[in-house]
């Protein structure tokens, strides 16, 4: 049966995860007894007093005050257990240890980032020491998210006018998938991010290289991986075909027309305000659903875009 | 029949304009008592709100009573204006639960990321 | 007047379209609701079979992620507030409370057919916005993304807010006809306990549907003038809307349950023939559930942000409606013993939904804790454990009631063979479309997902193929009633032996439906005292 | 109901018709409870969080005119209910007169309203987006205002309902369809009419006079 929960549960990373797995262990064998002693009970029954041919008057027998006391007695009693356990449970499960890493999660129309005490933000990636607690402060930028990682038995919602609070401590090394579990729009099933749970050590120097590894590399290749790291490809693609916005091939110099009739030459200052404030120019035939990058992406990230689009020619 | 009242009972003129009055008077009372502050005098925190409430509630019941006759109808009646207001009260005390309660674990959890409201935020609001 | 009207059914009373949209006949009311209840199930059921064709593999092939949202949202609405939440009260119960009080019609005959009217509006707004597009925002509607998208919102807030108005004026004239109208014989405790389970969803009815009228009235206002309450960018909470939203809906989930339970209480003992085990615990539950389900609504929040006091409070309080429930399914369960069960088409209905309650409601129980919902919130395994719920419950007790009181209703029989092969069908694909989705709810995968992950696949590939078998089983179903129609066997004035009043009237009963008031002898489960030919 | 004392098919005497009647409006009073119940709970979650703005934004309303209309609103119930007296003891000129007086005091309460609503239109005092007047200290003052136009618009909307229903049955009276035996709509309409007063007495210190 243990093995059988075990196998039923996604696999338990946190130290909180083996506390949960003990109360739905719990829950589900009163279940199953509960389920059998009223299946076998009717099979048996319905067995037993089949209707003869004749029908004649049945027994009279309406109640018997001892068992509907047992029958009521003995369901509230696991129940109040049930509770209390729970209730204690989720104290441990809502209260974050003192020294815990504090990392700023943000939700946005359709992808995650993670902002580290240091400034660095990690797009769809959050990268977590070992063994150690990690406090994250929730909130979101427009609608309702909810980060909810299963390895780690913890989800919280997004509110976008308020930080919602989580915490986990990591117990297993691996990579673990983080889901968005509150309806937020056309791809809130590809609003996805991984978690990847590395030893002390290696988190620390994860965090130094990615936080520096950004200034002077070679703006093209730059752009190209804020164009996988940032979720643009979620809505914009580089081979012409349109999604839910424009493609980015062949458009750098080009004359574009507007949802409000009038025209543009896509340049560098049409791509950084769109980057940056994307409501104000929306291409003809989109819907303004673009959330605005600002204070995500740095100025060499934004000039790595710049660069990346114009590379896009077919020559 | 089930619960049916044989006789239609009339209630005595006196008795309408009693109530009448009372609720005008009660009316002058509360919004003359809503001038003193009462939190300060009695220290008890929003001890005004408390008393605009029991005055507000005396004139409901006097309306109730007398003038849609609940007093001389059948107490079922009464019974299905109790069982309202009390589903009313469940409704306010438990969501109120909620929303008083939120920054009791975590401060943080329970201040707005934005006290005002964007709209206040001019130099922001105009490129939205 | 025509031959002695006592003895010409209702059916062939008046005849004619207009005679019946302008009829004040309880009855024929009821097959009016049941005809247009009907036809939102087949639309709710079409769009649940979209849905699933979509997720019978992990890519996207059939169509867009916004058309599949759309469907699963217009899913949710049609099935909810067009079908689940008038099915029992208003077509079963407006065709059989007042036969079972004994009276000639409800109490406010005219109220009753407005109803109808402003059921057909609510319907006509919501298919009007299917066709428009739908909505995508999910049957809850949260804020702020329900109050900033484009599309008929605010049209189907509409159609919600007057379908509330239909179910308040059924529940309405439900509970002044149980108080006022029944026969002298009838006191509350030898009346069929079908009258006590549509007096508690009455009383629900009553105390939550306005709830959900001021919230979509508040989200209209949100969405055309921006009054800001739920709006977070202008001081509002969207988990205020949460409340809202919620103080209604879970009070709704046993506005379908309660009448579901009602209709077993009768499958149960008539066609176990015995006297009903713990009359006043199964009465005195329902009324309990009622009162209960308003202090739960919570345990739909457990991980939006709501504040940890609140979260304890409701999930205490959600262990107390369990207990009601828990009571009722053992007092059914004991009125089996010593009973002569006979297994036609209603009771095996009965049976499935003793089954697959107990499976339903021994799931909320992992719901109801704390600390596993953190867990199981929003994945699949709260799809299963409310379809359990709502849809091995109310829907396959709405069928067998439908298939208990069809010979009184048009004086047909059904073919039993295929009843039977229908209702085993029904049991056997709902399980086989449900239960895998438990799995992929404890393992994790989130509800409302367009394309899942690889390990989810097996998962998803059983439930849409057990979707399929149970469009088959509903289709079976359908045809089986509508044969009877063309072709039946002419029904009996007592076909299944049951003592209840309802049964005393003529098969279909007249429009006066007793020619002379009937005196009561017995109570409607007095197996042990009166011998039934 | 064609003649005024004929029974309803269904019902086996007046007084079980009667009866019935006033139950099916009790419950129906319940549902109105709860629709204004719903802004109720709306005001208490933000005046808890926001207790000052509500403080200072109550201010911008304008008392007199509120006592006033509760004046106007506890006159009327009055009416209403001696209206009902008259017809149970069979007078109907009187009946009718009273009806009068409370449709003329219900038409003066709207006129008291329209006035503020005007003032505050025109200060640009309005929820949501089109909140513009800025005399007033405190986090988001267009809330209190938004609730405020709730309450007191759907208030305003029943009161509408009240004053068609009064006339519909004021007219019914003079055609002389109700007598001391039959006069169940006099009695539906005042219940209703007076739900419409009771929930202007909690409204009136919530929104006028915050302490």
């Amino acid at each position: 049966m243990k093995t059988f929960i075990d196998w039923l549960m996604p696999e338990s990373a946190s130290t909180i995860s083996p506390q949960v797995d003990a109360i739905t262990y719990f829950i589900f064998a009163v279940s199953l007894l509960f389920f059998f002693i009223i299946v076998v009970g009717m099979i048996h029954f319905v067995i037993k007093y089949r209707r003869q041919e004749k029908l004649e008057k049945t027994s009279g027998v309406d109640h018997n005050t001892a068992l509907e006391i047992v029958w009521t007695a003995i369901p509230t009693v696991l129940l109040v257990v049930m509770f209390v356990w729970g209730f204690r449970v989720y104290l441990d499960m809502s209260i974050a240890p003192k020294d815990s890493l504090e990392i700023k999660v943000t939700g946005q129309k359709w992808f995650w980032t993670f902002t580290y005490p240091n400034g660095y933000v990690s797009p769809g990636e959050l990268v977590v020491p070992l063994n150690q607690p990690v406090k994250t402060l929730i909130s979101s930028k427009d609608v309702i998210h909810s980060m909810f990682v299963p390895a780690f038995r913890i989800k919280m919602d997004a509110l976008p006018n308020r930080y919602t609070v989580a915490w986990f401590e990591a117990t297993k090394e691996g990579t673990f998938p983080l889901y968005c579990t509150e309806y937020c729009g056309t791809s809130h099933s590809k609003m996805l991010a991984t978690v990847k749970v590395l030893p002390y050590d290696q988190y620390l120097k994860w965090l130094d290289d990615a936080s520096s590894s950004m200034d002077g590399a070679d703006p093209v290749a730059l752009g190209e991986k804020i164009y996988a790291r940032n979720a643009c490809n979620t809505c914009h693609s580089i081979d012409g075909s349109s999604m839910i916005g424009p493609s980015w091939r062949n458009i750098w110099s080009s004359s574009q027309n507007l949802s409000d009739g009038s025209s543009v030459v896509v340049d560098e200052n049409y791509i950084r305000e769109s980057i940056l404030y994307p409501q104000k120019k929306i291409r003809a035939g989109y819907q303004g659903v673009m959330p605005s990058y600002q204070g995500l992406l740095k100025e060499n990230e934004i000039e790595g875009v710049i660069a990346y689009i114009k590379s896009l020619e077919d020559k | 029949m089930s619960e049916n009242q044989h006789t239609t009972h009339i209630t005595p003129l006196w008795i309408y304009f009693a109530v009448g009055g009372a609720l005008l008077v009660l009316t002058a009372v509360t919004v003359g008592v809503s001038f003193i502050d009462f939190t300060s005098i009695f220290g008890v925190s929003s001890m005004n709100f408390a008393v605009a409430m029991i005055i507000a509630t005396i004139k409901a019941t006097l309306v109730a009573l007398f003038f849609m006759h609940l007093y001389s109808d059948s107490k079922f009646y009464s019974l299905t204006l109790l069982s309202g207001i009390a589903c009313l009260m469940i409704f306010i005390v438990i969501t109120l639960l909620d929303t008083n309660f939120r920054g009791k674990i975590y401060e943080i959890e329970g201040q707005p990321i934005e006290p005002a409201a964007k709209i206040y935020q001019s130099e922001n609001v105009s490129d939205q | 007047m025509n031959a002695n009207p006592s003895t010409v059914s209702y059916l062939e009373d008046k005849k004619g379209i207009w005679n019946w949209l302008t009829t004040v006949d309880h009855k024929k009311i009821g097959l009016m609701y049941l005809v247009l209840i009907l036809g939102s199930f087949l639309v709710g059921g079409i769009l649940a079979m979209l849905v699933r064709l979509e997720l019978i593999s992990p890519g996207e092939d059939f169509y867009s992620a916004d058309t599949y949202n759309r469907f699963f949202t217009m899913h949710g609405v049609v099935m909810i507030f067009l079908f689940i939440i008038p099915s029992i009260p208003a077509a079963l119960g407006n065709f059989v409370l007042p036969l079972m009080v004994g009276a000639k019609d409800v109490a406010f005959p005219r109220l009753n057919l407005a109803s109808w009217y402003v059921y057909v509006v609510g319907l006509l707004l919501a298919f009007w916005a299917l066709l428009y597009g739908g909505v995508d925002t999910g049957w809850t509607f949260y804020t702020p993304y329900s109050s900033e998208i484009q599309g008929p919102v605010a049209m189907i807030g509409l159609a919600v807010f007057i379908l509330g108005f239909s179910s308040i004026l059924t529940g309405l004239n439900f509970i002044v006809t149980i108080h006022k109208l029944r026969l002298p014989g009838i006191t509350w405790f030898n009346m069929p306990l079908f009258l006590w389970g549509m007096y508690a969803t009455a009383i629900i009815q009553i105390l939550a549907t306005p709830v959900i009228g001021i919230t979509m009235v508040l989200l209209l206002f949100e969405r055309l003038s921006g009054i800001g309450i739920f709006d977070p960018s202008m001081g509002g909470d969207p988990v205020l809307f949460q409340h809202f939203f919620w103080f209604y809906s879970h009070p709704a989930v046993y506005i379908m349950i309660l009448p579901a339970m009602a209709i077993v209480s009768e499958l149960i003992s008539t066609f176990s023939h015995k006297k009903i085990f713990g009359y006043k615990a199964i009465a005195y539950s329902s009324v309990a559930i009622a009162l209960i389900s308003f202090l739960v609504w919570g345990h739909h929040m457990f991980t939006s942000g709501q504040s940890r006091f609140a979260a304890m409070v409701f999930s205490f309080l959600t262990f107390g409606v369990a207990i009601p429930s828990a009571i009722k399914v053992f007092n059914w369960l004991a009125t089996l013993y010593k009973g002569s069960i006979s297994l036609e088409t209603p009771m095996l209905y009965g049976l499935s939904f003793l089954f697959l309650f107990t499976i339903g409601g021994l799931t909320g129980l992992f719901l109801g804790t704390l600390a596993v919902d953190v867990h199981l919130h929003d994945t699949y395994f709260v799809v299963a454990h409310f379809h359990y719920v709502m849809f091995g419950g109310t829907v396959v007790a709405f069928i067998g009631g439908l298939h208990y009181w069809w010979p009184k209703m048009v004086g047909k029989m059904f073919n039993e063979t295929w009843g039977k092969i229908g209702a085993v069908l029904v049991f056997l694909g709902f399980n086989f479309t449900f239960m895998p989705q438990f799995i992929a709810g404890f393992r994790g995968m989130p509800r409302r997902y367009y394309t899942y992950g690889e390990e989810f696949t097996v998962y998803n590939v059983l439930s849409s193929l057990g979707a399929f078998l149970l469009g088959i089983a509903f289709v079976i179903v359908g045809i089986n009633l509508v044969m009877s129609l063309i072709n039946g066997k002419k029904a009996s004035k007592n076909p299944w032996k049951s003592l209840s009043l309802e049964w005393e009237t003529q098969t279909p009963p007249i429009t006066e439906n007793f020619e002379v008031d009937p005196v009561i002898t017995h109570g409607p489960y007095d197996y042990d005292k009166v011998e039934v030919q | 109901m064609s003649s005024s004392f004929h029974v309803a098919h269904h019902f086996s005497d007046a007084e079980q018709q009667r009866e019935s009647a006033k139950l099916g409006m009790w419950v129906f009073l319940l549902t109105e409870i709860l629709l204004f119940g719903g802004v109720f709970v709306a005001y208490a979650v933000f005046r808890v969080w926001y207790p000052d703005m509500f403080y200072n934004a109550h201010k911008a309303l304008d008392v007199t005119m509120g006592t006033v209309n509760t004046a106007v609103l506890i006159v009327s119930s009055l009416t209403v209910a001696l209206g009902i007296r008259e017809i149970q003891l069979g007078r109907q000129k009187q009946c009718t007169r009273y009806l009068l007086a409370t449709i003329v005091l219900a038409c003066v309460f709207l006129v008291i309203k329209y006035f503020e609503y005007a003032h505050k239109i025109h200060l640009g005092q309005l929820p949501g987006k089109f909140y513009t007047f800025d005399g007033i200290a405190g986090t988001n003052p267009h809330v209190f205002f938004s609730i405020y136009f709730l309450l007191t618009g759907i208030h305003a909307f029943h009161i509408l309902i009240g004053i068609s229903l009064l006339t519909w049955v004021m007219i019914k009276n003079m055609k002389g369809h109700f007598s001391a035996q039959y006069f169940t709509p006099v009695e539906i309409t005042g219940l209703y009419w007076h739900l419409v007063d009771l929930i202007w007495i909690f409204l009136f210190p919530l929104l006028y006079l915050i302490g």
